[in-house]
């Protein structure tokens, strides 16, 4: 099949979206620009006009709201933030707003909106454009998180998310722009709330997202190797996570390694292991591990990063350790 | 300074009515909380109902209306239902909002209002989407912003201010500016009186407006409304009014002292609606017409309190439903 | 020994800290009128000047920088948010800002603040003033986040939250105003990271906060009467939460619970169950279960809200849960 | 329009030597970062150097400084150490941020820098914070805030504005408008070229300064903190400029095209380097002098790049050092 890296698969999508419905269209900050997007909105100005495809002020939070107010009154906007470190100040109009619409109005309110944001860390950028917060948002109900791993995924996922009639938030990583896979030419949805079970295996569960289920392609080939028959599940939408498909394949493997790039304390990996703990318990026969960030920002100097940042070998370490 | 013609005697009734009727509900709510029927926390807009009927006069059915905390008067100004209001202040199913908002959270899409939420300024940036939406639509359709003189406090106050200038959308901020945030004097909070200002800081027309002489509202939102039709973009309007009430509930809120208690004296006289009645009467009204047309709109509103009463209150059952949209 | 409601606990620790040391200062919306603070900030502007009690603008994120920057400058400042719900729109200083000040310049800066914030909710007021959100902050490394269920802990952490060199949140509960407690007239410190024990017990852990905490004392009576032993364990900090005193406790009796009064998925229940779950999984004798707030924004309609907000009933339901 | 009094040739030279390490060093980084030896990113600050040097020497040491994403030049003017900036850059353990902020979190408290931060305006209300700390200890110290253009459409810009101005904060507000934000011109981020004007609003004097004549910088700046130091609050002072490179990096950024070139074409005759030299020699400087200072610049420069190489990088068992403060 085709082939398209991951950047020009989420490009692809926002095109189809953009061609098929006239509703959608486009704000943030740098989408005329290849600097801060890569190739995943190249030349969507050109293609499709200023109108739709429109570079804000340096105004997170009105830029987001507006947003907000264009999908309330019908539009599928897509809000861009090149770095979610920045969509903190735009915070309040996506959980006051946005995450209670629909249910304060009892329904005749909907917020059909797409606010994507980019995990963008290393490269000696420090802990203020190296955050990875969707464990913020995935505590906050009315809110929809996607987290796509592969190109099929981040196109179908995007589609998805823009057809949706709640807030989405579409978080894409840096890390991943330039991996490739097949993806078709036609427009296609992956479902929210589904993971993907990435290998067949009995030993362990492997739950992970976003960049780490990439990583972890390498981890359970090594873990293969090894004698360890892994389960790798990608969890692809982390709010709300697929509870069945994690359920099925824990109560036959009856263990759990989580591999989520966030800080240690909180976000998805803890809710998983806590819900897994809670709903599951008597299937299980080892404690559950999260492989993720240490509790510290991210800093720069590369020898920190190296340490700092996380792979394939935590995530073997885990397993092995899962099993002894 | 007015334009006559437009001054037909239906208007001015109109007008009237639409006062008439915010400010005997307003009354009506303040004495259902008294009676301690009412829970939710209701921000009564009494002495400030020239803004809202004089604004949404201005607009068509299509046009949308975004509000605050203070949101009764705007709601009914556009047309929203009275009877899913008061069901709604009373937390039951057939409220506006299902028993989910209460007060501070109205909805009435059928007519315009698109929503009120009460974080301070929060559907400025909204108003402001609904009016792109209409631009990159070319649907003609306006969307206004009612929020009071705090609000401009807020950051995104301006960065709405400048996106709508900028992309020159289609909508209103209407500023009331009763003076006070809470129990805080606009003086204790920034250094001039000076808000409109912030119209001209932004690229945008910015007009003061006697927020207490429905009229001039009236005009100043035409005329804002024929521009942003137009295609000309944003209008800022300053209307400045006075709060009667405490800023939250029924009382008269001069616990703040001194200052509120020479205001309220200062302002009282100011009432929009004599002010109104007066001008009527000099085109002709009738003095009659305007104890009929007082029976109708009470009974309305009793009518409307029964409604309210006799609805059933939400089924627990359903506390889970609406978190998501549909598809979802 | 003197009682004192919690609202006066926190005026105390307020006004004794303000005579102690001349770099406390306290701004915010709502400091000079009870109307927000009830009485827990009654006439301390009065009795310490305007100048040091500061009523602000409609600004939060600006009030809330603008401490940092003062703390940073060696300042002891209390930013005060009246609702938890509006100190959203300062998430980025909290966040971005204070959190990594201290890393990022190598422990060369430090941004002693106290960000007080009250969860104010229930009353018909809805989705937008209803919300407990500090699950939010407890993922970020770089802050501590403490939340006092009695009057001595609301004084004694006030206490020590503004003599910590770290940005703490402060988080006091409306609902707890007006309890009454024995308070110490003197300053004394409750120290952060260290919970109590408010009733040992041999079968069950529960461990709880701020006013899930007031909470658990009924519900472990009633269960005591039904035979059930709980020791019931007071977060008190929920970042750095105490893991010496919860391991220990389900050491012991290999059960726990968790009650925390937030949305249900992710947040402090979770991680504590997680962390249970990966550290101490042997010692388990039964499912961890949290007892949380639905997955929902908040109803007003008071039928809504009784069926919404949870109390000693669904803690003891879910303590008999982990017994059978 | 200047004070003659106050150009004493020390002061002269001063300030040209100032800019002449500012921009030495940002070229040398750039040949860095060219080579490969630098990752972290920078943004380079040539063409703008007047306005660090300018406003930094209006300062006392007491007095702080606040910057952002492009601040090697403020934390040079201001006394920040060189060889910790380099060795920050290079990311050792030497670095004034012990390698863990890179080039765009710096910091040099002995010398007042207390820190930069690339959140694009993100210091505006820590100095205003700062600026109100040195009000409660009447300690006289005045804070800056360095910023750009893109900074002003953050709506915390005016809130940080309206706090200061309201309680008169000890602080100048330094907006460097090099009319780019990224690759987004001015003009296409609002509707008018009046940032200066937001003082006005929020009721401080605002001042607009050819930003690349040093000479009228360090005067505005001293009447700023005149005023600050007098207990009269904030100035805003806009200082129009050029950013010669690109937004990151070393590049001449003619990618972003036609515009760019020409715009280029009409700044770099206006480097503000030349001008001040001009200045000095009409004054009676000597040129060998000069030459002097140019040759004891660079080799300050190459020590510090020498002792940023011999530095030691990071130990990472120390990666989890100082998340928390002393005390926790
Ligand atoms: C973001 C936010 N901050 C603070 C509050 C608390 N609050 C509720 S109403 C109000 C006063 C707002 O004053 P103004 O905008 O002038 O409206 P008015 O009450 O005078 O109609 C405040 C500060 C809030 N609801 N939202
Ligand atoms: C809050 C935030 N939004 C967006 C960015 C991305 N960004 C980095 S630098 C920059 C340009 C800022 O322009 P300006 O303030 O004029 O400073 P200049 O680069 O021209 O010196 C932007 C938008 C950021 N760092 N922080
Ligand atoms: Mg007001
Ligand atoms: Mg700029």
């Amino acid at each position: 099949m085709r082939q398209l890296t991951y950047a020009q698969a989420i490009r692809e999508a926002h095109a189809q979206l953009l061609r098929e419905d006239s509703r959608v269209f486009i704000c943030g900050q740098g989408v005329w620009n290849p600097w801060y997007a890569g190739k995943s909105l190249l030349d969507l100005d050109k293609e499709f006009g200023r109108d739709r495809v429109l570079d804000c002020p340096v105004s997170e939070n009105a830029t987001t709201a507006a947003g907000i107010g264009a999908a309330i009154a019908g539009m599928r906007p897509i809000v861009f933030h090149a770095r979610m470190d920045f969509m903190l100040l735009a915070v309040d109009p996506i959980i006051n707003q946005a995450a209670n619409w629909s249910y304060l109005f009892g329904g005749q309110g909907s917020v059909p909106i797409v606010i994507r944001c980019v995990i963008n860390r290393g490269g000696e950028q420090g802990a203020q454009h190296s955050q990875a917060l969707h464990g913020l948002f995935t505590h906050v109900p009315g809110l929809k998180v996607v987290m796509p791993s592969t190109p099929y995924d981040a196109k179908g996922l995007l589609i998805a998310s823009v057809r949706d009639r709640n807030p989405v938030l579409y978080i894409d990583d840096r890390w991943l722009y330039d991996d490739s896979g097949d993806v078709p030419e036609e427009t296609y949805e992956v479902p929210i709330g589904k993971a993907a079970v990435r290998r067949q295996g009995k030993d362990v569960t492997l739950a992970a997202t976003s960049f780490m289920a990439a990583e972890a392609i390498q981890a359970v080939e090594t873990l293969a190797g090894l004698g360890v028959d892994v389960e790798l599940i990608d969890l692809r939408t982390v709010k709300p996570w697929d509870r069945d498909l994690v359920f099925s394949s824990v109560g036959k493997t009856g263990r759990l390694v989580i591999a989520d790039a966030a800080w240690h304390s909180g976000g998805v990996a803890a809710d998983v292991a806590a819900t897994v703990t809670g709903e599951l318990f008597h299937a299980l026969k080892a404690p559950i591990l999260r492989v993720c960030l240490p509790d510290a920002p991210a800093p720069t100097s590369a020898v920190l990063e190296r340490a700092y940042f996380i792979g394939p070998g935590d995530i073997v370490a885990a397993v092995q350790k899962v099993l002894h | 300074m007015y334009d006559d013609r437009t001054w037909a005697m239906e208007l001015l009734t109109g007008l009237y009515r639409t006062m008439l009727l915010i400010r005997l509900t307003e009354e009506r709510i303040a004495a259902l909380i008294e009676a301690k029927e009412i829970k939710t926390p209701c921000h009564l807009c009494i002495g400030q109902e020239a803004i809202a009927a004089g604004v949404c006069a201005a607009l068509d059915g299509q046009d949308s209306i975004w509000g605050g905390h203070r949101s009764h008067g705007h709601y009914l100004a556009k047309g929203g239902d009275l009877n899913g209001l008061l069901a709604e202040i009373l937390g039951k199913t057939t409220g506006c909002s299902t028993g989910r908002g209460g007060s501070m959270h109205l909805i009435d899409t059928a007519v315009g209002v698109m929503g009120t939420v009460p974080l301070v300024g929060a559907t400025i940036p909204l108003a402001a989407g609904a009016a792109w939406a209409s631009k990159l639509r070319g649907d003609g359709r306006v969307a206004v912003a009612f929020f009071g003189d705090g609000a401009t406090e807020e950051g995104h106050f301006h960065e709405s201010l400048n996106l709508a200038s900028l992309y020159r959308l289609p909508v209103l901020f209407v500023c009331e500016n009763n003076f006070y945030s809470t129990h805080m004097p606009l003086a204790e909070r920034r250094p001039k009186d000076n808000i409109v200002q912030s119209a001209d800081l932004h690229g945008m027309p910015g007009v003061r407006v006697d927020g207490n002489d429905v009229m001039e509202v009236y005009e100043s939102a035409r005329a804002a409304v024929k521009r942003a039709r137009d295609g000309q973009g944003p209008t800022l309007l300053e209307c400045r009014t006075y709060r009667w009430r405490g800023h939250v509930g029924p009382a008269w809120d001069l616990d703040v002292g001194e200052q509120r208690r020479r205001e309220l004296e200062e302002w009282l006289p100011k009432d929009p609606l004599p002010r109104l009645r007066r001008r009527i009467v000099e085109a002709g009204g009738r003095l009659d017409e305007f104890d009929t047309m007082e029976q109708e709109v009470r009974a309305d509103i009793e009518a409307a309190v029964r409604f309210a009463r006799d609805s059933p209150t939400p089924d627990p059952s359903e506390l889970l439903q609406h978190v998501y949209g549909p598809r979802g």
